[in-house]
């Protein structure tokens, strides 16, 4: 049994972006899958801090402190994107205008409730950012993350632990083990990393898993 | 591969239905997107409801579409103008509806709509005749009035230059509404003088960024 | 006793109008004020149509469509001039940004409330524009108005007869008789035209009228 | 005569009380008006509120007032930042007090001021903790929740050009937040990199009127 690497997880989300839509990546795990778009699909990357058209990262030593992405690092601008202002960028995102936010989660429920702002940590600010806004307003809301914490507790939860960034908005997860739908009849298993049975991916889930009957193995190059 | 370039008007006003929410750009003559409504007087879509700041002058534009009869409400802030005669006519003949609404309000409302608002308190019009039957609300001492979101199936507006992501800037005053209704439409409809190369406008002067546009139809100047 | 001409009451306005100010001049006699700007001032007009620096209209033959006042007449742009949309151009009119708006009116009621969108005529639809706005809005609200109506019916009144635009309002009033402000303890006669006394004035005016301790008389040049 | 122009960063940062809501542009170190931040500083106001996306990085700009010990609270999305160690401590010590805003609210708290509305519904955050405490309700069958205006006493803000009458230009996307702070202070001051004449700036292009805009201190490259 071989999960996937972050990257690999990237890879994989990104096969699933449609040709011609208008992405918003989160912060952290999410940004790394512009760099897996499959040749030939056109996609408007959007960046909370008002851009459209964001592009890959800059050659070293061509940095621009102006040109940042969602978190904070350097990236480009692609011909026909564009710079506007947080209040047009947050018209964008709440008002259903992007055809897909793709975010980073401490959590998701079997309902497809996030959570992805606070921990609750008194040692550490909680920090809400663009994600409320990403998680009411995206038409089609995705996470990626890895299946469990460091200590193996699931990430996939029956009610989440954590307080909710917002309720029954995520429709998909990817994570290292499995690619996994949300549906009215909870959670669906659409893909499993080869050597891995439905009973080893439910140990390390809290919900009751359903394996799709077109499920598949799931697999990523090296990336 | 993003093009949303069509080649000819009707093409840009297909599938338009009866008894839709038409959004009109312009304020008076000013960025009206004349060329497409007489494509939707061509195209025959009837009881349509209009929002437009104005309800057209002479017999040309929104006067001719008023004056073929597909006209069941105008939504607007000032349905006179110099030189406007269809409308008077058919309102006091008891032919068309009026919804008066004041024009930031009008202008506010399909914000609302496309940035994903569930409504708004303004001063404006509180406590008046056309806040009857609206909430109002008294908010740190001042009365305001509770306005909705207006959303439109279409918008038809019109710019200078577009690209085929649909990023549009605008000429002078002409600009008015149409940034607006760009955002509040299921499907945004866009006259220009001219289309230009991805990248030949400048990404700190877009005005609409393409997100917001569906279909490009180039038309030269206006009617 | 001679009443001044409409040019005549916008000069007296414009001689109010403070350097540096911004100001937005409703349609119809306001208008007319940008012309009478005493010299070394420098006033940054305001359009609701989305226009900050209107200059004056421009030689005959060189008019632009896509370059009008808010009453749809010509404008030039001055230097410093900038163009931006509806819901720009009311978030300056409604959030307090503008100092002055010079209105028309029907009628203003000695507590300053204002009413200039409707006469309920049901032959004539009613027009709102952006009054209502302009007048929850702006810091300052002054009206230019003729005394009367054409049948002597006075436009001052205790009440008004009309529908409003907003209560509360105004605080000055120029007519073709008087400058009057509106205070705490009714109105107050700043100014009267040379040959009429203040029983003159109350015989065309319904609220009772005080006269200011240090008025003076109204004259105006010949403009 | 309009000149907004002051000399020196002394000049710019004059006034500013003991306790003030201050607004800072910036996301990240992107757009933030460090040369301000460091004037406030010197200036020696204390008790602050400070408005803005991130609460500092490393020991400059915002980083550096906080460690100065002059913020009481701060307002923002998202404290943390890469770099970020100020906040973190001073927080963890309960000696800075954190409103945390969804940062698309954050963006249409200080819109919603500055346009002169007294508030509004949005879905993100609804439900949620976040949302404890605050009005909400079912509107069209989804739940949103009732946000109120956030108004600064002082916006700093940071730009590329300004000419004289005040009108903005930004950099690529430094523009983020600093364009909706103009609006929504009662006194907003500008560092920009440089001043042009008047009427060298695009009219169609300006981002920020010049009404929003009270100070322009001409400062160079951002610290």
């Amino acid at each position: 049994m071989k999960p996937l690497s972050r990257r690999q997880i990237a890879w994989r989300a990104a096969q699933d972006v449609a040709d011609g839509s208008y992405v918003n990546l989160g912060i952290g795990l999410p940004t790394l899958v512009s760099d897996f778009i499959p040749p030939g699909r056109e996609i408007v990357f959007h960046s909370e801090n008002g851009i459209l058209g964001v592009g890959p990262a800059p050659p070293k030593g061509e940095e621009d402190r102006d040109l940042i992405n969602a978190t904070k690092q350097p990236i480009t601008l692609l011909p026909g994107g564009c710079f506007f202002t947080h209040s047009d960028s947050f018209a964008m995102i709440r008002g259903g205008h992007l055809d897909l936010a793709l975010l980073g989660a401490f959590e998701v429920s079997e309902r497809g409730d996030l959570a992805n702002w606070t921990t609750e940590d008194p040692e550490w600010p909680p920090g809400v950012g663009g994600a409320m806004d990403l998680a009411a307003g995206a038409r089609e809301v995705r996470v990626l993350m890895e299946h469990t914490t460091k200590e193996a507790t699931p990430r996939l939860r029956r009610r989440c632990t954590y307080p909710l960034t917002a309720a029954h908005v995520v429709r998909r997860v990817y994570t290292n083990l499995a690619v996994i739908d949300v549906t009215d009849e909870g959670l669906l298993v659409r893909e499993i990393v080869p050597g891995m049975t439905l009973a080893d991916l439910q140990a390390v889930t809290e919900p009751t898993l359903r394996l799709a009957d077109d499920w598949r193995p799931l697999e990523a190059p090296a990336v | 591969m993003i093009d949303k370039r069509v080649r000819s008007l009707a093409e840009a006003v297909a599938g338009i239905r009866d008894g839709a929410v038409v959004l009109c750009g312009g304020f008076g003559a000013s960025g009206q997107p004349d060329h497409l409504i007489h494509a939707l007087i061509e195209q025959g879509a009837k009881d349509l409801v209009i929002v437009s700041n104005n309800a057209g002058a002479g017999h040309t534009g929104l006067a001719a579409l008023l004056d073929a009869g597909r006209v069941r409400k105008v939504i607007c802030s000032y349905p006179r103008s110099a030189g406007s005669v269809v409308f008077e006519r058919l309102w006091a003949a008891g032919k068309v509806e009026l919804e008066l609404v004041p024009q930031g309000t009008l202008s506010e409302r399909m914000r609302a709509a496309g940035a994903g608002l569930g409504g708004f308190y303004t001063p404006a019009g509180a406590g008046t005749k056309l806040a009857e039957g609206k909430e109002q609300r008294v908010i740190d001492g001042r009365l305001y009035v509770f306005e909705k979101p207006l959303k439109g199936d279409v918008a038809l507006i019109r710019a200078e230059r577009a690209d085929r992501w649909g990023n549009l800037v605008y000429r002078k005053a002409a600009r008015n509404f149409n940034p607006v209704m760009a955002m509040a439409a299921d499907l945004t409809v866009v006259e220009v003088k001219e289309t230009v190369g991805l990248g030949a406008l400048d990404p700190e002067a877009i005005v609409t960024p393409g997100i917001f546009v569906d279909r490009v139809v180039e038309v030269g100047d206006p009617l």
